[in-house]
């Protein structure tokens, strides 16, 4: 008769049992399973605690508490839809899917379903334009932003010209790793570098001929769009090849700690571009030890406060609390909706006041959202590693990237979109 | 008719009557690697008769089947059927012109049922394309139920009604041979090629298909040859018989005339070759 | 005592070849097909469809149409995924030109041009053999995925080599895109199922089944009786990949609506549909439905269970999901080594006889 | 000497090192295929068990205590210790006789005499069950894997070449200890099986199962034996793949490299492991190289499997296996 117990039991599993909540809801897409897993708990890790800090410190969101179920993606697009549909029901406000695959998959549905995503630094670069994407939101910065940023710095390193200069793009064979593409080949017509792209498949266990390749070209510049066991093995490639470290720029997934501590010492120069501050020197973290990690109630085992990937999960939750608080007051209340959190996001506004307030200062740049551009400023800051600190500092600050070359990709990539699927420009 | 053996048709001591020459192997040398296998065999099977093909282990005979059948090509000599050349032919096409044959270790679709092995053996009488199959409707239904009666018959003849629905990997060896032999039949075959049906059965297995290979002859007409080791029944059974040893045809006659070869019987009696 | 044969006479040969001979099992078959068509569409939401129904139907499916290369035919294939890969591109490229046609003919011709690919790859198992053939499929698997990636054509020279369903609709009811209702993107992709699986069960009953079964068992004793090897191998090659390119179209379509080759149709795509087979049964209709209905349910289950229930942390969940998953395969084996379909086939033999087992 | 003549030849010389690595992999296949029969499609998974048991018992991680935490609310990670290195590898060696022994006496005995099909869906089986169970025992971060091999360009090769040709070759010194290791591994695995009684057993074994069986050799001792073996070969592959990448769960995935290189040397050979690595190894690396930047690279993805079938079409048997004839 167990068997029927468990039989019983199952179906009954399968309905999703959890009540509707009073609270804002949150839920975290993570992935702490699964190949990248590495990168997925710290973020999922930042993002729980500091809206668990929210409610310790604050008691929630303008008087509400905040509750953010967690549903393991492994980063698989199809658990990521079942994950998308178990917890709708709860009320959620905001996704933040945190893979490209599921982010594709999830704009149309969430849009119809009035549902906002929040994809900060991933996702669809296009989808900055408000105008066509009403419920997709990617500031404060995306891929081609970073392709920018990083001919900026290189820019500044060689006095403003990079006539005749050769750039590598190595990146992940996929959507993901294409994306600097057009950008990259645009800045190139206009500063006159030479770019040469050079991809690396799934999982990238193996990169030998890329370096090799790398080793004969000599090229100037190296830009990486890795993610996974590709950084590790990419950036230990580039020791064993004595690539010069301080010209091997990763995108902010190619720059954290797991990523570079199997290399050891001859990490050290590796420059990674990021969004959002780094290390532990933000007020901020304070109360994140005080009220989550001493208290016990931190998600992870608190070893990974102030890690870059952390980090990464503490902005993304700061931006939806604050765009949360935005859309209280708009509609004036405080239990809102998901529709009055996408205006909340619409209309979301960070100040350097605004960080300071939060703990925040300086941890990323000021901005303000709008109807036409959810993409936020576009600023980027350049990240180095020193093993024997063992720790990341910036290097630069958070620099705008030429918008003039990026915009009319975002126009035109949106402009394809919305022809195949028929979408009105929402604001005019 | 006549009963002269050596005219076009003739009627046996038994009423059978034996037709024109059906297969004729002219001159056929076989050889694996450098060993030859057939060394120069010809020999001809006529329609309505029972042909053996004796002679001890090693002899070629299951590779004389094979070149019959097609599955071997000879490096030399000719095989004609019906009147004309056979050119060179896919072991499949060979069974497109009405060849059908068992095989010494049994070869049968273990994962299929008797009825649908059997069912295999009409594969060439069922001509409804792919799409009539996919929906099942009209011809291929037709085909399918019709063609399921001819195998019906089959398996009434052979006695294996109970075991229809049954997957040949559970039944047993004597059986399995049965449900082969019901394959080939169900083929219609104009010359069926039976090798070693009786290998490895007891008495009382070995009596009933005897029994079935002489009322396939007698009810359907059916040309048979066979290859077979025990030579009681071989000799009870056929109507002429080749002798092979080492590759060669060292007899070929009635029964009586080979028994009364010298050479055969060196050869069962195993005289030294010096 | 209530699920027997006995007193179940057939007096035709039409009646006996019928697929659920025993009249029980025909009306358990009815009421399924009752129950699946009139009465769980008005039940349905969105978390059933798009977590359960459309995932278990669609690789359903896939696994169908690997059934009758691998179970049947004896081809092993580890080139679903990217024969998947081929219906979702070549529906995606054919959704986008002919926008006035009919999304179901869009999904027929991806499974068309699918069978042709199938056959192209498949030619070399004319001399490839067994377990060495499974390198032919893993060179289409892995061939196909770069291909798709790398030529902008297929995916219209997006900047992301992402391709998205646009709305197309059948008879009015819009089936694909975000606006559909929970019932219509189930009732697509069961009609679909439903059809193709009727489809599979006529062909595998028939000679062409026969054909592909007798290539399977023993080869060279059918080549003899007269199974033509290269049409029966293409047949069964152009037929499964028909099915999984149908799979792959309604599995871009309709269930995800946005895929890209590397990460939708990768080799744990292959790898999955052919665990499905081989768990629910190899050469079985029912064993496709059981080993798709396992693979799709049981993560969905266990996962509901031990986070949704017990309350665990979702990583040690995830992970002992997959031990669970690996010990009951391990367990099922011990148990039943055929497949989940001959465990169904035994049980139903003991129904026969219950309550007199002897 | 022109250029691109010299670059070929670095490629070709860093092809069979890549090469070396595959055959590591393809090595513990080929072990249970031979012995057993069984395809182990949890080979992978071994590889990253045993190079996680490693690190984790080098480090002092405490097993499971992420679960421990869970369940008891407390907050453990580490012993405090760290173990040498050679201790390290010895127990998680021992470690792999461990896995080795429960495959066999919960999943192989109980399987005894099913088809090669069956076999092959409990290990099936195995590889879901330890691609949950490795990261519940060790945690699903990156571990840094150092058992203190040496990496980078090696000068000697550098500097020698440059001499030579006016270019030095890169040679990554961590690829030549791993052809060394590959060497004595293989030399090893020789001289076991030639010179001592379980060797010749496995032999007999490989032979015909039923025939050993009557000669009184122990099936459940040998196949103990084999996966054993397997899993040591998994534990030096994982410290070769593990000491450039960090271990994790991925690494599971350099299997996929294993299969075509068995197909090309056929399951059953040893030196066909080697040579198939060898083979493939220089075959991809040369063909991105020189057609690579024409179709826009990343072509290793498909080449080997492609080399494979092309090898194949003209020998079905693999380039070592046994001539395939048909008889009925």
């Amino acid at each position: 008769m167990t068997f029927k117990r468990v039989a019983a039991a199952s179906v009954a599993a399968l309905m999703v049992g959890s009540p509707v909540m009073a609270d804002l809801v949150f839920p975290s897409l993570s992935y702490r399973t699964g190949p990248f897993a590495a990168g997925g708990i710290p973020y999922a890790d930042g993002f729980a605690d500091y809206f668990t800090m929210l409610n310790e410190r604050d008691g929630g969101i303008g008087g509400v508490a905040v509750s953010v179920p967690e549903c393991e993606t492994a980063y698989n697009t199809e658990k990521g839809v079942e994950c998308y549909e178990s917890t709708k029901g709860m009320g959620a406000l905001a996704y933040n899917p945190l893979s490209t695959g599921i982010t594709y998959q999830l704009i149309p549905k969430a849009t119809a379903d009035d549902i906002p995503l929040y994809t900060p630094g991933y996702g669809r670069t296009s989808a900055a334009n408000g105008n066509v994407f009403s419920h997709v939101f990617n500031f404060p910065a995306n891929y081609w932003n970073g392709a920018s940023a990083a001919i900026n710095h290189v820019l500044e390193l060689n006095g403003g010209d990079l006539k005749g200069k050769k750039i590598v793009l190595l990146h992940f064979n996929g959507a993901y790793g294409k994306e600097p593409i057009p950008t990259l080949t645009k800045l190139g017509e206009k500063h006159g570098y030479d770019l040469t792209t050079i991809p690396i498949d799934y999982p990238g266990q193996e990169q030998k001929a890329q370096w090799l390749q790398i080793r004969r070209e000599k090229p100037d510049y190296v830009l990486f769009w890795g993610w996974g066991v590709m950084n590790q093995v990419a950036i230990q490639e580039a020791a064993n090849i004595r690539y010069p470290m301080d010209q091997f720029i990763g995108v902010w997934w190619s720059g954290a700690e797991h990523d570079v501590k199997p290399a050891g010492d001859k990490a050290t120069g590796y420059k990674a571009m990021t969004f959002h501050g780094v290390g532990s020197d933000y007020p901020v973290f304070g109360d994140l030890q005080k009220y989550v990690v001493d208290a016990g109630k931190a998600a992870g085992d608190g070893s990974n406060v102030g890690t870059v990937i952390y980090n990464r999960g503490v902005y993304a939750a700061m931006m939806l609390a604050e765009a949360a608080k935005k859309a209280q007051e708009i509609h004036g209340v405080a239990d809102i909706t998901s529709a009055q959190m996408r205006d909340g996001l619409e209309q979301l506004e960070i100040t350097n006041a605004r960080m300071a307030e939060l703990g925040m200062e300086g941890f990323g740049p000021e901005f303000k959202v709008s109807c036409a551009n959810h993409g936020g400023p576009g600023a980027i800051a350049i990240q180095q590693w020193d093993a024997a600190a063992g720790k990341w500092s910036l290097i630069s600050d958070f620099g705008a990237s030429d918008m003039e070359v990026i915009q009319p990709l975002i126009d035109a990539d949106s402009a394809a979109y919305a022809a195949e699927n028929n979408i009105e420009p929402q604001c005019n | 008719m006549t009963t002269d053996m050596n005219a076009d048709s003739y009627v046996t001591e038994d009423g059978r009557t034996i037709g024109p020459v059906v297969m004729d192997l002219k001159n056929i040398t076989l050889r694996f690697g450098g060993v030859v296998a057939i060394k120069d065999i010809s020999f001809n099977i006529r329609e309505g008769e029972i042909r053996a093909i004796i002679g001890p282990n090693g002899a070629g005979k299951s590779s004389m089947l094979n070149v019959i059948s097609g599955f071997y090509k000879p490096q030399e000599g000719e095989v004609w059927f019906r009147g004309s050349k056979r050119p060179q032919m896919k072991p499949y096409q060979v069974a497109q012109q009405g060849l059908a044959r068992t095989f010494q270790n049994i070869a049968l679709f273990e994962g299929m049922t008797v009825l649908d092995n059997i069912m295999t053996g009409r594969l060439n009488k069922m001509n409804a394309n792919l799409f009539q199959q996919a929906i099942w409707k009209g011809k291929a239904e037709k085909e399918e139920l019709e063609n399921r009666e001819a195998c019906e018959k089959v398996i009434d003849f052979l006695e294996i009604q109970h075991i229809r629905k049954t997957p040949v990997g559970r039944l047993p060896y004597g059986l399995k041979k049965r449900v082969e032999l019901a394959r080939a039949l169900a083929a219609e075959p104009s010359l069926l090629l039976l090798d070693e049906p009786m290998a490895g059965m007891n008495v009382e297995e070995k009596e009933d298909m005897s029994r079935f290979i002489l009322d396939m002859n007698d009810e359907f007409g059916t040309t048979i040859a066979l290859i077979e080791h025990d030579m009681g029944v071989v000799m009870d059974l056929s109507d002429r018989v080749v002798v092979m040893d080492y590759g060669k045809k060292i007899g070929d006659g009635t029964p009586d005339e080979v028994r009364n070869n010298q050479d055969v019987i060196d050869a069962y009696l195993g005289v030294s070759h010096d | 005592m209530f699920y027997r044969e006995a007193g179940d006479f057939k007096t035709s040969y039409r009646d006996d070849n019928q697929t659920f001979p025993i009249r029980l099992d025909r009306a358990g078959y009815w009421i399924a097909l009752f129950v699946a068509f009139c009465v769980i569409p008005f039940f349905v939401n969105d978390y059933w469809v798009n977590s359960i129904f459309a995932p278990f139907f669609i690789y359903a499916i896939a696994a169908l149409g690997l059934n009758i290369l691998t179970g049947y035919a004896g081809q092993v294939s580890l080139g679903t995924g990217g024969f998947m890969a081929v219906g979702a591109y070549a529906c995606y490229k054919l959704m986008v030109a002919f926008p006035d046609v009919s999304i179901v003919f869009h999904v027929l011709i991806a499974g068309g041009i699918t069978a042709a690919v199938g056959v192209a790859f498949g030619l070399p198992s004319l001399r490839i053999k067994g377990f060495y053939l499974a390198v032919a499929t893993l060179a289409a698997q892995f061939f196909l995925v770069w291909l798709f990636n790398k030529v902008a054509w297929f995916y219209n020279y997006s900047a992301s080599g992402q391709i998205n369903a646009p709305e197309r609709s059948v008879l009015g009811v819009v089936v694909t895109g975000p606006n559909t209702e929970a019932w219509a993107k189930y009732m697509i992709c069961l009609v679909f199922l439903v059809v193709l699986a009727w489809v599979a069960r006529n062909l595998t009953r028939g000679m062409t089944g026969r054909k592909w079964m007798g290539i399977r068992d023993m080869d060279i004793a059918a080549e003899i009786i007269g199974v033509n090897p290269l049409m029966a191998k293409m047949s069964a090659f152009a037929v499964s990949s028909f099915f999984v390119g149908v799979a792959g179209a309604l599995f871009f379509a309709v269930y995800l609506g946005a895929a890209e080759a590397g990460e939708s149709f990768g080799i744990t795509k292959s790898f999955l549909v052919l665990f499905m087979i081989i768990i629910g049964g190899l050469g079985s209709i029912f064993g496709s439905f059981a080993g798709a209905a396992f693979m799709v349910l049981m993560p969905v289950i266990l996962k509901n269970l031990l986070v949704g229930t017990l309350g665990w942390p979702t990583e040690i969940a995830a992970e002992l999901e997959f031990i669970i998953v690996g010990g009951l395969i391990v367990i099922f084996l011990i148990l039943e080594p055929h497949g989940l379909a001959q465990l169904w086939r035994l049980t139903k033999e003991k129904l026969r006889l219950w309550p007199f087992p002897h | 000497m022109p250029e691109q003549l010299l670059f070929a030849m670095e490629v070709t010389l860093n092809g069979l090192m890549a090469g070396v690595l595959y055959a590591l992999v393809a090595l513990g296949f080929v072990l249970i295929f031979k012995a057993s029969g069984i395809f182990n499609f949890a080979q992978g998974m071994l590889v990253v068990f045993a190079a996680m048991t490693l690190v984790g018992v080098q480090t002092g991680q405490i097993p499971f205590a992420h679960l421990i935490n869970t369940i008891f609310g407390t907050k453990i990670h580490h012993f405090g210790w760290t173990v040498p290195t050679i201790i390290a590898i010895i127990v998680a060696g021992a470690a792999m006789v461990l896995v080795a022994w429960i495959i066999e006496k919960y999943i192989l005995q109980h399987l005894i005499g099913q088809p090669d099909i069956i076999l092959f869906m409990a290990t099936i089986g195995m590889w879901y069950f330890m691609h949950g169970f490795a990261p519940l025992m060790w945690g699903s971060e990156v571990m840094k894997l150092d058992v203190g091999l040496a990496q980078g360009i090696n000068e000697t090769i550098d500097t020698t070449t440059y001499g030579w040709f006016g270019y030095g070759f890169f040679i990554d010194n961590l690829d030549i200890v791993a052809a060394i290791v590959a060497a004595l591994l293989v030399t090893a695995l020789v001289l076991f099986s030639q010179y001592t009684k379980q060797g010749r057993a496995l032999r007999a074994v490989a032979d015909d199962h039923s025939a050993a069986l009557s000669v009184g050799i122990s099936l459940r001792f040998i196949w103990v034996l084999v996966w054993s073996i397997a899993g040591f070969v998994a534990l030096v592959a994982g410290i070769m793949w593990g000491s450039k990448s960090g271990v994790q769960i991925s690494l599971a995935e350099v299997a996929l490299k294993a299969l075509p290189v068995l197909m090309l040397g056929g399951f059953t050979s040893i030196p066909g492991a080697i040579i198939g690595g060898l083979i493939i190894g220089v075959g991809e690396q040369l063909f991105e190289f020189a057609i690579g930047p024409l179709v826009g690279g990343a072509t290793q993805a498909w080449f080997a499997y492609v080399l494979a079938l092309v090898f194949l079409i003209f020998r079905p048997q693999g380039l070592f296996g046994e001539k395939i004839i048909e008889r009925v």
